[in-house]
């Protein structure tokens, strides 16, 4: 049975994408997507059921792996080379060295390890890779057919789109379940390769320019990667997760040497999480098609950075070096959530808003009380699901009204009044209380007390965030009609929307369930304690208590009240906005009577404060500091 | 009950927005000077808003001319109801002074209807503040309010 | 600010500057121009004050022996009463009442037929 | 159990109808304060009570949803402050309120409401981070954010956190939207914006919007009132205090510029907190 | 970079009266500002064809009722200048009083308008608090509050009598003493500088190049003022204008603030140096004798022909003095105007000129009147753009905007 | 008397020019009808509050020179003179086009002497 759930996660979707690559046939396309997108769900919901596990495959994997290893790092190399990008040919290369010796040289007994490990925080990973990133890939193919109407292609190059997401999907798998740090790291390698290809799928120069920019970041990572792990396989002696995990404490006592290897291994996790100063290939990769983006670029990839960096908490837990990834994530967090506020572009806001979540994922990380590591594990469920949603709804979006720009999303709602709700839910979901992201956010503040750097920047930081979430919704509420149409959208692109916006709710308010049965094993389990106790099923803690079914239900009746009254409105108390007078509406568009007695239509813009919030000068000081909290973080790390 | 309460509120808070509406500033600012220490016609809850939206008496001041009266009627279809306007000012009353200019369409109620004329060039302060206790007593009788 | 502060600290204890219209009425100053008022007896209806009258507000009609004003175009320059040449305008200190309606004064007097001439 | 529902509502009822009283004397005394005699102590209920006589007016019907979104918003965390609850989940439902008043501003299509709202965000950005650094230092002092952790203390707050009251009275001068913060929209409406946030809410909608202040003041003074929680009358005298030094300044300052308000409630906050912080440390 | 359109009037509870501006703003930047005015033209100047030159009075002072008697003032300078009429002294120091109580009670007014541009509604109220003294003053003097007629072709309607002379000084000492009290707050306040100093910034070659006129351009460094003409009895009392040299709407505001202390010099020294005349009971004597003080073209056939025959001497010699009866306020006017004339007072806003023409009828062929507003409109359009919105009050109202005098 | 002097069409410019550089300030200009032989156009400099008076005197619907482009100020009177006598001005900085103060429905032309013959009529 493990064996087969294993099989179906991680495998199955390799196989898949080979056939999906052949396959030129939409309609038959679309029955093995959303065929592979249901098995996927159920076996990730099957393998919930059935727990913790430890497995490993037949040797011949192994060679198999580190077969696949070489042929990724030649196929980077020979990127490097026909790019003539120097620093990926040198990574490539250094990285292909630093293989050679591990393999070869320094472990000699491979097969030793059990390749996959899961506890509740990879099965966590695996139900929003296999659920999220599965309703992902149904939403694209209805996203990729329009898409590739608009730009007109002769020849379809969907197999090759469809090929490396469902390879993903089954490399984020493998990664969030492997044990072994050789498979992980081979699982992130694929991760990197499939996302450089996607970036770069529309094959135009920005988007080459782009994938290129991911890709060097991302080898930077992956060596990081390589060389850590090198130096744990030195000073640990096992490439075991399990192992180095159960072995945690005692090298958080004694220190030092083990946390140099952490350090690169965080460091890689923090390259592949977008982390400052490697922010800018993240916001570029936003050239891919929306479903790359919302799968790779915000609910599953980057989060493995996330997670290899929470994964590796408990080792690092109470030591110099964790307050100060703890530093670094408040730090980016308020910084990249800054940059977001400065942003027109939605796509750019929902990927500074995402790394802006992931340094808060990390800052938890960092603090690594039982409290923080809870807020990080629902931080990263509860995000994964919100800014999916926020994604494909732009793509909805942008596919309508051809533009990403949130201005000219106002008064969405007559335009497309189904997709506008779905994205203001999202939003709702993303920054309001009782739901789950706030809750999560609220946990990571009270984690915080006492640390008062800290706390400063999440104070500026959630303020930010809320100004730049709140005026997306809001403007696109803003039209001047009472009843609009609804939009007519493929079933595929429907249903992941409303799923996900169902999820967002649903969840929320399952929370304590949640964190009962998927939250609060994992962190007794590291941690000897757990954080909340949950009384009414409200989150209780002597630092504070979250009251999740009061506000449910109390804002939840206020809620309905207020819909009930404003059904009351009638179209007939409906007038013109003020316009000190000179309000005047021609064909439909309120504006004013403007001089030489023109019409002038309304147009309003955001504030998007270049004073405080302009993306090159402030990028510029926040990749200086980012910089520097890195490197004493690795002096730390070394003293 | 409750609509007694309103009643009463109405009464008791009436707030104004002033247009000008091309006025020569006399009782603009004879307008203006109400809300001062001397006259502080907020002692009748009286503020200016400034915003027809909220505003429940308009006070216009001034001549009606060819550019400014479809404002005026914007300002006055803004307004929710129930609502009262006074016209302040010989102009506003009648075009005063200027009803020949070559611009002007007349005083205020050949664009809306006026419930209150308050005389003067420009109306005093004192004035004023009649005018609208005025109005306020048309609006009782229109609510069948005993005084 | 601090200047400010000892400014409204000094209003708050003192008596407000308010005077309570309509409750308390203030006295007119003397010669206040207000509502205009015509002793009809002893109109001449000369027209004078018909021609020399800014606003125009004013008709007298010497034959029917009707002087009518147009209250609410009147403007208070009080020229009128300076030009009358028997003195039969006057203006009394208080502003003219407001009114829901708008108001024309209209007197009926005996045309004095010895004046007629000199009117025109 | 009892006690706590027996305090929501009394929190629901009661909280509306002092807010409004304070809100009255407020004007009474901005009154005198400017030398006038100044309207009726009740005259916000009588505004209140026209504004839900009037005719309900909108551009669009989430005007009307977010007015009562706000007024429930407000009122929950006035309600949960009288519970006792967690300081920062006060906060958030607050927020909800917030979000949902410039939501509605921003759903019309006048420019000066959609400015309001983008200002009132601003607002919110100026004032939310010090609120929540206010809370921590509370949770600092207490070891706990819960409000009824702040009544198990045997000595006033003020005495460890004086710097974080002044903090404290920072936020609440633009979040109760008074001279010199009064940007995004201001009670007397001789502004630019005219009345900004509030341009398109009216009749009844913004009836609700009054309401929802009165609990804002209510909740406002009631964090005022935790600094010295010791006693009743302590209480009582220090939130007087602090509302008297309110309207003051309300009345001896121009309006200042967003700009200007970012940069000083940011780095007055900042540099107040770190000072108190390590006061507290030294202590 | 998004920008909003905002329609900035003409119903604005910043601006007292009607004017539109087309804002575009980016991050409450000011890039562009685009007037409409025509919202109080009423064409009052060609009312100027349907009523006699005697009335035109009436109506000039309705151009604005801020500045009222200044119009008046004005205008009959004019017609005294193409009719030869010489004013009595004691009616030039009249004119004077007025006149400056005028400038004080305009700039009482404007202090108190811009600080409630910027938000600060108490010191609105104070500066309106000592104003309505001086409205005192104008109705215990002239018989109403604003447009007090005082003026008329050849002299005024009114005298003062000791008494009341002695009244308005105290009442003066009173003013005084409470707008000096609001000084440091207007002037030094820390929050009334943020929101003034550098806004607005009209540079000293700009303001001459624009033809910004009054406070305006003496903010502006330059000391030029219409008083120093010497029209009415400034060429006796001896003028220096009030200068300041930053160009901002702080610089605006302190000339406005000195000026008014200034005015209340002026006004002291021209009661005390005013010339001893008859009282008002002697003037309405002169309305006895059938000679009345108002000598309109409106009368029989002889006026008009022997009108006919004097009209080509009118601007040649200094009038004989005999056509001002002893202790009158106004001279005798006959005759009808013809000629032309170019006037200019100072008003509080700035110069104000009047160009009349007549034809040798009882109408004016053509009054022009070029009002400060409309001279300083220019500059503002000049200065707006680059400013904050929240600046925008503090900037339009810095150059004391009076539309009704703009469009007329 | 008023002292003028005399101005010809083609001057208007050059001796705007000749003013803005001497450090003169434009008062105003002032348009008036002088019935058939059209119109007489006067621009008013000052310096140091010594005025200097221009006289143009032009037939109707003759084209004049704006002079907008040298003194920005003279826009707003160019185009009230446009609104109330209908007199052209080529190249003003901001053409309302005879909308400055009036809508279509008023008389164009209000000020000229023919227009108020037809309004008495």
């Amino acid at each position: 049975m493990l064996d087969t759930l294993v099989f179906v996660t991680v495998l199955l979707p390799f196989l898949v994408a080979a056939v999906l690559l052949v396959l030129r046939e939409q309609n038959v396309r679309k029955v093995i997507l959303v065929a592979t997108a249901g098995v996927l769900a159920l076996a990730s919901l099957a393998m919930l059921r059935g727990g913790a596990f430890i497995m490993s495959p037949a040797p011949l994997y192994d060679t198999l792996i580190t077969l696949g290893d070489f042929v990724i790092l030649f196929v980077v190399l020979f990127v490097g080379i026909k790019r003539k990008n120097q620093i990926i040919i040198w990574l490539s290369v250094a990285q292909i060295i630093g293989l050679i010796i591990l393999d070869f040289f320094m472990v000699k007994e491979h097969g030793n390890i059990p390749a996959f490990f899961a506890d509740d925080l990879s099965l966590v990973m695996v139900l929003i890779i296999s659920i999220v990133g599965s309703l992902i890939a149904v939403y694209g193919i209805g996203y990729m057919k329009e898409h590739e109407e608009h730009l007109h292609l002769t020849k379809s190059k969907q197999p090759q789109f469809f090929f490396f997401i469902v390879l993903f999907l089954g490399a984020m798998n493998g990664l969030v379940l492997a044990n072994n740090l050789l498979w992980m790291y081979f699982f992130w390698e694929c991760t990197t390769l499939c996302s450089f290809m996607l970036i770069g799928h529309d094959d135009t120069e920005i988007a080459r320019k782009n994938a290129e920019r991911a890709l060097w970041m991302n080898v930077l990572g992956g060596t990081a990667f390589l060389f850590g792990i090198i130096l744990l396989q030195k000073v640990v002696g096992t490439l075991s997760l399990q192992e180095i995990l159960a072995r945690g404490p005692e090298f958080a006592v004694a220190g030092g040497a083990i946390l140099v290897p952490m350090f690169l291994l965080v460091f890689a996790g923090m390259t592949k999480a977008a982390q400052a100063p490697f922010q800018s290939w993240l916001t570029g990769a936003m050239v891919a098609p929306t479903p790359v983006s919302a799968l790779l670029h915000s609910s599953t990839m980057v989060k493995a950075g996330v997670y290899i960096i929470v994964r590796l908490a408990p080792v690092y837990a109470g030591t110099y070096f964790s307050n100060f990834v703890a530093l670094f994530g408040a730090f980016v967090f308020l910084a990249t959530a800054c940059l977001a506020a400065g942003q027109s572009n939605g796509k750019k806001i929902l990927a500074y808003s995402t790394i802006s979540n992931l340094a808060l994922i990390i800052a938890c990380a960092g603090i690594n009380t039982p409290a923080a590591i809870t807020a990080a594990i629902l931080l990263i469920l509860f995000h994964a699901i919100s800014k999916a949603l926020m994604f494909l709804c732009v793509g909805a979006i942008e596919q309508k009204i051809g533009s990403r720009d949130i201005e000219d999303m106002r008064g969405l709602f007559a335009v497309m009044p189904r997709t506008a709700l779905v994205a203001i839910i999202g939003i709702m979901t993303m920054m309001l209380p009782p739901f789950g992201m706030l809750m999560a956010k609220w946990m990571a503040i009270e984690s915080a007390h006492g640390q008062f750097l800290l706390m400063i920047m999440l104070a500026l930081g959630s303020g930010v965030t809320v100004l730049f979430w709140c005026r997306w919704a809001g403007l696109m509420l803003g039209t001047p009609v009472a009843k609009a149409k609804p939009e007519a959208q493929d079933i595929t692109v429907r249903a992941p929307l409303y799923i996900l916006a169902g999820l967002a709710l649903v969840v929320s308010f399952f929370s304590p369930v949640v964190y009962n049965s998927l939250v609060a094993p994992v962190v007794k389990m590291y941690y000897k304690a757990a954080p909340y106790a949950l009384p009414y099923g409200n989150f209780d803690s002597p630092v504070g208590i979250f009251l999740v079914y009061p506000l449910f239900l109390l804002l939840g009746l206020g809620f309905y009240f207020a819909l009930k009254q404003a059904r009351k409105v009638t179209a007939a108390q409906c007038s013109q906005p003020y316009m000190c007078g000179e309000q005047q509406t021609v064909d439909g568009k309120p504006g004013f009577l403007g001089p030489l007695g023109l019409h002038v239509p309304v147009q309003s813009g955001n504030y998007y404060l270049e004073q405080f919030f302009g993306e090159t000068m402030l990028s510029k000081w926040i990749n200086v500091i980012a910089l520097a909290v890195l490197v004493i973080m690795l002096f730390g790390g070394a003293l | 009950m409750l609509g007694n309460l309103i009643n009463q509120g109405r009464i008791k808070s009436p707030w104004v927005v002033h247009f000008d509406c091309g006025s020569c500033n006399g009782c603009d600012i004879e307008v203006l000077a109400c809300l001062t220490p001397i006259y502080d016609i907020e002692r009748f809850g009286i503020l200016n808003i400034g915003n027809p939206k909220h505003a429940d008496v308009l006070l216009v001041t001034g001549t009606v001319n060819h550019r400014n009266k479809h404002v005026l009627k914007n300002i006055y279809d803004q307004m929710p109801g129930p609502k009262a306007v006074i016209a302040i000012g010989a102009c506003g009353c009648s075009g005063g002074v200027f009803r020949e200019a070559y611009n002007v369409v007349g005083g205020v109620d050949k664009v809306i209807p006026v419930d209150v004329y308050v005389p003067g060039c420009p109306a005093r302060p004192e004035a004023i503040i009649d005018g609208v206790v005025a109005a306020l007593e048309k609006v009782k009788t229109l609510l069948g309010m005993t005084a | 600010m601090f200047n400010m502060t000892k400014n409204v600290v000094a209003n708050l204890f003192a008596k407000s500057s308010t005077r309570l219209y309509p409750f308390a009425v203030r006295g007119h100053f003397e010669g206040f121009r207000g509502t205009l008022h015509i002793n009809i007896d002893e109109c001449i209806f000369c027209r004078t004050c018909q021609i020399k009258c800014p606003s125009q507000c004013i008709a007298v009609d010497n034959k029917a022996g009707t002087w009518t004003c147009e209250a609410m175009s009147c403007v208070y320059c009080g020229v009128c009463v300076d030009v009358c040449p028997t003195s039969c305008l006057s203006m009394s200190k208080e502003h003219r009442q407001v009114a829901t309606e708008k108001q024309t004064m209209a007197y009926q007097g005996v045309p004095k037929k010895k004046k007629k001439e000199a009117a025109e | 159990m009892i006690t706590k529902i027996i305090l929501a509502i009394l929190a629901l009822v009661a909280a509306p109808l002092l807010g409004a009283l304070i809100t009255g004397v407020d004007r009474r005394i901005t009154a005198w304060l400017q030398s006038r005699y100044g309207p009726p102590i009740l005259q916000p209920i009588y505004d209140v009570l026209k504004l839900l006589g009037k005719e309900p007016m909108v551009t669009n019907t989430w005007q009307a949803l977010c007015a009562y979104v706000y007024i429930v918003g407000a009122a929950l965390s006035v309600v949960l402050l009288f519970t006792g609850s967690d300081l920062l989940l006060i906060f958030f439902v607050l927020t909800v309120g917030a979000v949902f008043l410039v939501m509605g501003a921003l759903a019309s299509p006048s420019p000066y409401s959609q400015i309001g709202g983008q200002r009132e965000l601003l607002q919110m950005l100026a004032y939310e981070p010090l609120l929540i650094l206010v809370f921590a230092a509370i949770a600092m002092v207490t070891g706990s954010f819960k409000v009824s952790a702040v009544f198990e203390q045997t000595r006033p707050l003020l005495y460890d956190l004086p710097l974080m009251y002044i903090v404290l009275g920072y936020a609440l001068t633009i979040k109760l939207r008074k001279s010199p913060f009064d940007i995004s929209a201001s009670a007397h409406a001789h502004q630019e914006l005219v009345r900004g946030v509030y341009t398109e809410y009216s009749g009844p909608f913004l009836a609700m919007i009054e309401i929802a202040h009165w609990y804002e003041v209510i909740l406002v003074l009631g964090l005022c009132a935790l600094f010295w929680s010791t006693s009743v009358v302590g209480m009582v005298v220090l939130v007087a205090v602090t509302y008297l030094a309110e309207i003051i300044v309300d009345n001896v300052t121009a309006r200042l510029t967003w700009r200007f308000m970012l940069k000083s409630a940011v780095g007055m906050g900042l540099v107040l907190t770190l000072v108190n912080m390590l006061w507290l440390y030294a202590q | 970079m998004a920008r909003t359109i905002l329609p900035f009037g003409p119903q604005h509870p910043v601006l007292p009266e009607p004017l539109h501006l087309k804002l575009t703003i980016e991050d409450e930047i000011v890039v562009e500002a685009l007037p409409t005015l025509g919202y109080v033209h009423r064409g009052l100047e060609k009312l100027c064809e349907v009523r006699d030159f005697n009335q035109m009075v009436q109506i000039v002072e309705r151009v604005c009722g801020i500045c009222s008697c200044l119009h008046a003032l004005c205008y009959c300078e004019g017609i005294e200048q193409i009719m030869g009429v010489e004013v009595p002294r004691r009616a030039k120091y009249l004119r004077t009083i007025w006149g400056e109580l005028h400038r004080v009670h305009s700039h009482l007014l404007w202090l108190g308008l811009f600080a409630d541009a910027f938000g600060f509604e108490s010191l609105f109220m104070q500066f309106w608090r000592v104003r309505e003294r001086i409205m005192d003053i104008m109705e215990a003097t002239c018989g109403n509050r604003v447009v007090v007629s005082v003026n008329v072709v050849g002299g005024v309607r009114r005298d003062l009598s000791p008494e009341q002379c002695q009244w308005i000084e105290q009442q003066l000492i009173i003013s005084e003493k409470e707008i000096r009290q609001l000084q440091t707050t207007i002037l030094n306040d820390y929050t009334v500088k943020k929101r003034c100093c550098g806004k607005g910034v009209l540079t000293k070659e700009q303001a001459y190049q624009l033809g910004a006129v009054g406070p305006m351009l003496r903010g502006s460094g330059w000391a030029q003022d219409a008083r120093q003409t010497g029209y009415a009895a400034f060429g006796e009392l001896g003028f220096e204008p009030i200068v300041e040299y930053d160009g901002d709407s702080y610089a605006r505001c302190a000339v406005r603030f000195r000026e008014t202390l200034q005015s209340f010099d002026i006004v002291r020294l021209a009661i005390a140096r005013m010339p001893a005349g008859e009282t008002a009971a002697n003037v309405e004597g002169a309305n006895e004798d059938d000679t009345p003080r108002i000598i309109s073209g409106n009368r029989g056939g002889i006026m008009q022909s022997y009108n006919r025959d004097k009209h080509h001497s009118i601007t040649a010699a200094p009038p004989p003095d005999l056509d001002i009866p002893a202790g009158s306020l106004a001279a005798k006017v006959k005759g009808k105007p013809d000629g032309e004339a170019v006037t200019r007072v100072e008003q509080p806003r700035g110069e104000l000129m009047y160009y009349l023409k007549g034809v040798g009828s009882k109408n004016m062929d053509r009054v022009r009147i070029r009002t400060p507003t409309f001279a300083n409109i220019p500059p503002l359009l000049a200065i707006l753009p680059g400013c904050e919105l929240a600046d925008v009050p503090v900037i339009v109202l810095s150059i004391d905007p009076c539309i009704s005098c703009t469009e007329r | 008397m008023l002292e003028t002097i005399p101005l010809s069409l083609d001057e208007v410019v050059a001796v705007a020019k000749e003013h803005f550089d001497g450090g003169w300030r434009l008062v105003t200009m002032t348009a008036v009808d002088v019935g058939e032989a059209g119109f007489e156009i006067f621009y008013h400099y000052d310096k140091d509050l010594v005025m200097k008076h221009y006289r143009l005197s032009i037939p109707k619907e003759t084209v004049v020179p704006s002079i907008s482009p040298v003194y920005f100020a003279a826009l707003l009177v160019e185009n009230e003179s446009r609104d109330q006598f209908g007199i052209c001005f080529s190249d003003i900085v901001l053409d309302f086009g005879g909308h400055l103060y009036l809508e279509a429905e008023v008389r164009a032309m209000p000020f000229c002497k023919v227009s108020v013959a037809q309004k008495q009529s």
